[in-house]
């Protein structure tokens, strides 16, 4: 038997995908995510819907889309609609079950930047903002991110709080009223972050072969382990053929890290 | 009473500097012909308004249009960085006001509904309402947590592109509707650009399409393929290998003037550019037919 | 996953003695199907909200079903007084909360946008804001005038009505849509009947036109006809002569109570109720066919 | 030459059909002023935009509209949209130029009762509410109503205020912030009221044959006359033609005075 190979994108994707359960509605992004996606669709998850910010409803994509308004998005899906709607009516109402993020740094309660580095009126680094995101990060009732694991991504905290995760704990969140659960998985290619009782993010998991001082190693606070840190389930072959030959063949999001 | 006028026309009776102008679109539909006729009217000194300010404020603020923009998510979609807008923010260049895009879609919904504002509930991430003033938080009179409010958008003038529309501007737009409503009904002038001009009786045979009537419609243009590189579900794709190469074209200043002198200064209007990108690109970016069923209204 | 049921199956299910009930609909799609199921079911103590009660509370509030009615106008549309909920109130014998037509259809917008108020501006009629608690004042943060507010109306259950569904509850609706979409998400559950259930492939070749989807929707019911005497566009017509025979029946509690012996009580369902009204009925209320221009969303 | 026949509903629906612009935009009812709008449709102005509460914009009704969602107002109009969306977008947000307003009261100020007689929290007679016509007369550029003119439709003060006028004068109609110019013409069967500079509705014309003194009895407050009251134009024979050949032709709204 040989042994199976694969980039630490498809790794991600596969492991991301595992956490959502049938019939959720989805708040996808393109990329990474609506390749996690549907490989869930595809495999445990059938019921799947997803939604996208630009307003569109189960989508099914008949080919890969390549940015959030894809034409391919809209052909066949089940509902289009505005984006005031999408934001009151779906997201702000509560009926969306999980959230994908993004950002460039995510911090030790789960809060992410993807606004600025440097200061916010004379930026040094500025970045695209919020997009939706700071409303998907309060109201999706589970958030996760994929990101590659590494230290300047995940600072002890983010230099400007584009969307909240616990902000400073898990009480400040629930100050804020916020409806959704927060952020409640970090799927790197080292292994899994998931939030404690204080929302501080700690490794819950790794994946086979990696090792909890990597995963310290490379993150920005004093990242805490589980009592009992388990091990992600090998990749399968059949996930990697799902999302290799049908879902993104010219492997444009597959191949790398980011 | 028609109120077609070329595009030319409409830009230059309508657009004027100093204006705040809402290109609607929300990466669908983004009206680049009308983007590219304010760049070769030089006007001056604009506020740009837009969710995502895509390509087509990258390049009317490489052309030296704007003195502003308001935003909620500055990248080059799909892509990565819009690198023109970005850099002339991190140069201090340009002037920018910003929100998410539930706060940005708020403020012209707010525009659009005639309210001074509108209420968003809490997110718990407060730096952007620290940065900006104007969001604002004030308490729930019924007595729950305290809401966000932001005021209302009222541009000057919206430009919207529609598949179809009446020559008095009465549109049928389908597939992202994004903002383009929203847009349209917060304005103080509306033009219209679409890919089709239709008899008003197209337009009565489903008026539940029409999102944008002529009550608020200041002139209709008829300008086919008026979006490329962005598209109009159904009539043409959107040009992803575009998308890809403004990326590296953005990234020299001396590039850029070459795309705005070929491309927007160098055609005389949006069917030179058109014919000028020429029949492979043409082919690349045709899609099949695929219809909805229709429906019945009744003659009653 | 089919949502189907039984419409007698889904009103036992879905709602409950003592529950806020919407029975959407402004003048069209009125779901009088459901509304005769709650008769016969016999549920209690119900709040019904409707911007225009309409027949269908009329004859809920006389079989003793309602406790109280919010509402934005209390007429029988085009004919005249609302006898039956109009003389409850005089009388003493039914609660009521009351808005402007604007401040009913903001309840319900603010209930589906997640919320626990929305802002109108102010009318200078300021008699019913002093009557009703519900209607408050609150300043504009941005230095305006004050704001009127009202709070979100969240029902324990809507009822829609719509032309055509699928087996998850994905609605296709058109011809006047009122409040349907409003009330569908600002409510808990949602009960949609529909004149008929389609395959999901004739959804999604329009899913411009999906106002509702199965992401909210509890339980579908195929019931045709379930809205005479008001009426789905494109199917039938509305029974005017029905809403002036109303007038009559309404003054006198013993025909009210035939009236609801023979059309509610004494038939099974829906099914029943159309065939006794018989094919001249049928005939005066056919309507002949007006069809929509087919859009075409591309192969993508 | 024979005199012209008409009767009190044809004489107010035809002086209230004259009050129209071409190209105004008219938030209509059914009944009378509907058949006001399609008359001056007919006659002086072919581009009148009749919008219905409903969320119809651009009716042409092929048959006589017996309800405000009747659906001959959908077939073949030029826009349907939400409630929401026709009281914002259109009404609040000032796209309308004329309301037609009814009500059981309407006072000295201009402002109607259309809500209750007695106290509001014992109703002796318990009328329908407001319907839109709170924010059609706040928000409407020009209001009218038509009415016949009777002393117990003509309070000096309105019971209860379902929709202002005036309210007390035209100063609180400013500290109030109304967008719209407020009732601007009362068409009944004796004449026309229109609002003096404090926002008084005192008698500006009469129609053909009728008197101050008449106008006067069957007012409530003490009707003051213009310094010069006008005398409306005949009823032509082409007007009621079009009234009673072509848009309503059984009479239902044509023969009463209410």
């Amino acid at each position: 038997m040989s042994e199976i190979k694969y980039s630490s994108a498809e790794l991600m994707i596969i492991n991301a995908a595992r956490l959502l359960r049938d019939g959720d509605v989805v708040f996808v992004g393109v990329g990474q995510p609506n390749l996690a996606c549907n490989l869930a669709k595809r495999t445990h998850a059938p019921n799947l819907v997803m939604i996208y910010e630009a307003g569109v409803i189960g989508a099914e994509p008949a080919r890969l889309p390549l940015s959030i308004g894809d034409p391919t998005l809209v052909s066949g899906s089940l509902s289009v609609v505005s984006m005031y709607d999408i934001f009151t009516n779906y997201l702000q109402r509560g009926n969306v079950d999980v959230g994908f993020m993004g950002g460039a740094q995510i911090d030790k309660y789960g809060n992410i930047n993807a606004t600025v580095i440097g200061g916010y009126d004379s930026p040094k680094v500025r970045l695209p903002g919020s997009g939706g995101s700071q409303e998907i990060a309060a109201w999706a009732n589970r958030c996760y991110i994929m990101t590659p694991h590494q230290k300047r991504r995940f600072p002890e905290k983010v230099e400007f709080m584009t969307s909240a995760g616990f902000i400073g704990g898990r009480g400040d969140r629930e100050k804020a009223g916020l409806r959704g659960g927060g952020m409640l998985a970090v799927v790197t290619d080292i292994g899994i972050m998931e939030p404690d009782e204080s929302g501080e993010m700690m490794l819950t998991q790794l994946h086979p072969g990696k090792t909890s001082e990597e995963a310290r190693a490379n993150t920005g606070w004093d990242l805490k382990s589980a009592s009992s840190v388990g091990t992600t389930d090998p990749v399968t072959e059949s996930e990697l053929r799902i999302l290799r030959d049908e879902l993104d063949p010219t492997g444009i999001y597959l191949k790398g890290a980011s | 009473m028609t109120k077609v006028l070329a595009l030319s026309e409409a830009i230059a009776k309508f657009v004027n500097d100093g204006d705040t102008v809402y290109a609607a679109g929300f990466t669908h539909l983004i009206p680049f012909a009308a983007g590219h006729e304010i760049i070769r009217q030089g006007k001056k000194n604009l506020t740009l308004a837009r969710a995502t300010p895509d390509l087509i404020y990258d390049q009317m603020v490489a052309a030296g249009c704007a003195k502003k923009v308001i935003f909620s998510y500055m990248g080059n979609p799909g892509v990565g960085s819009l690198r023109i807008v970005r850099s002339a923010i991190e140069k201090g260049q340009l002037e920018w006001d910003e929100y998410s895009h539930f706060g940005m879609i708020t403020r012209l919904q707010a525009g659009a509904s005639g309210l001074p504002f509108l209420p968003m509930n809490q997110t718990g991430a407060a730096d952007l309402e620290k940065a900006n003033p104007n969001i604002k938080r004030i308490a729930d009179p019924f007595g729950g947590k305290d809401v966000i409010v932001v005021p209302a958008l009222n541009p000057d003038v919206a430009i919207v592109h529609v598949q179809r529309a009446d020559a008095n501007g009465n549109s049928h737009l389908w597939g992202i509707i994004g903002e383009q409503k929203e847009a349209a009904f917060a304005a103080k002038k509306v033009i219209v650009t679409a890919e089709e001009i239709v008899d008003e009786s197209v337009i009565r045979s489903d008026p539940n399409r029409t999102m944008i009537s002529e009550i608020v419609v200041s002139t209709v243009c008829h300008v086919p393929f008026a979006c490329h590189p962005s598209y109009a579900q159904g009539y043409y794709d959107r040009d992803n290998e575009f998308y890809l190469a403004w990326d590296k074209v953005s990234e020299s200043a001396e590039a850029t003037k070459q795309y705005l002198d070929d491309w927007v200064f160098g055609v005389k209007d949006r069917n030179e550019y058109w014919q000028k990108l020429g029949a492979e690109t043409h082919k690349r970016l045709e899609v099949p037919d695929l219809m909805s069923e229709p429906i019945n209204y009744g003659r009653y």
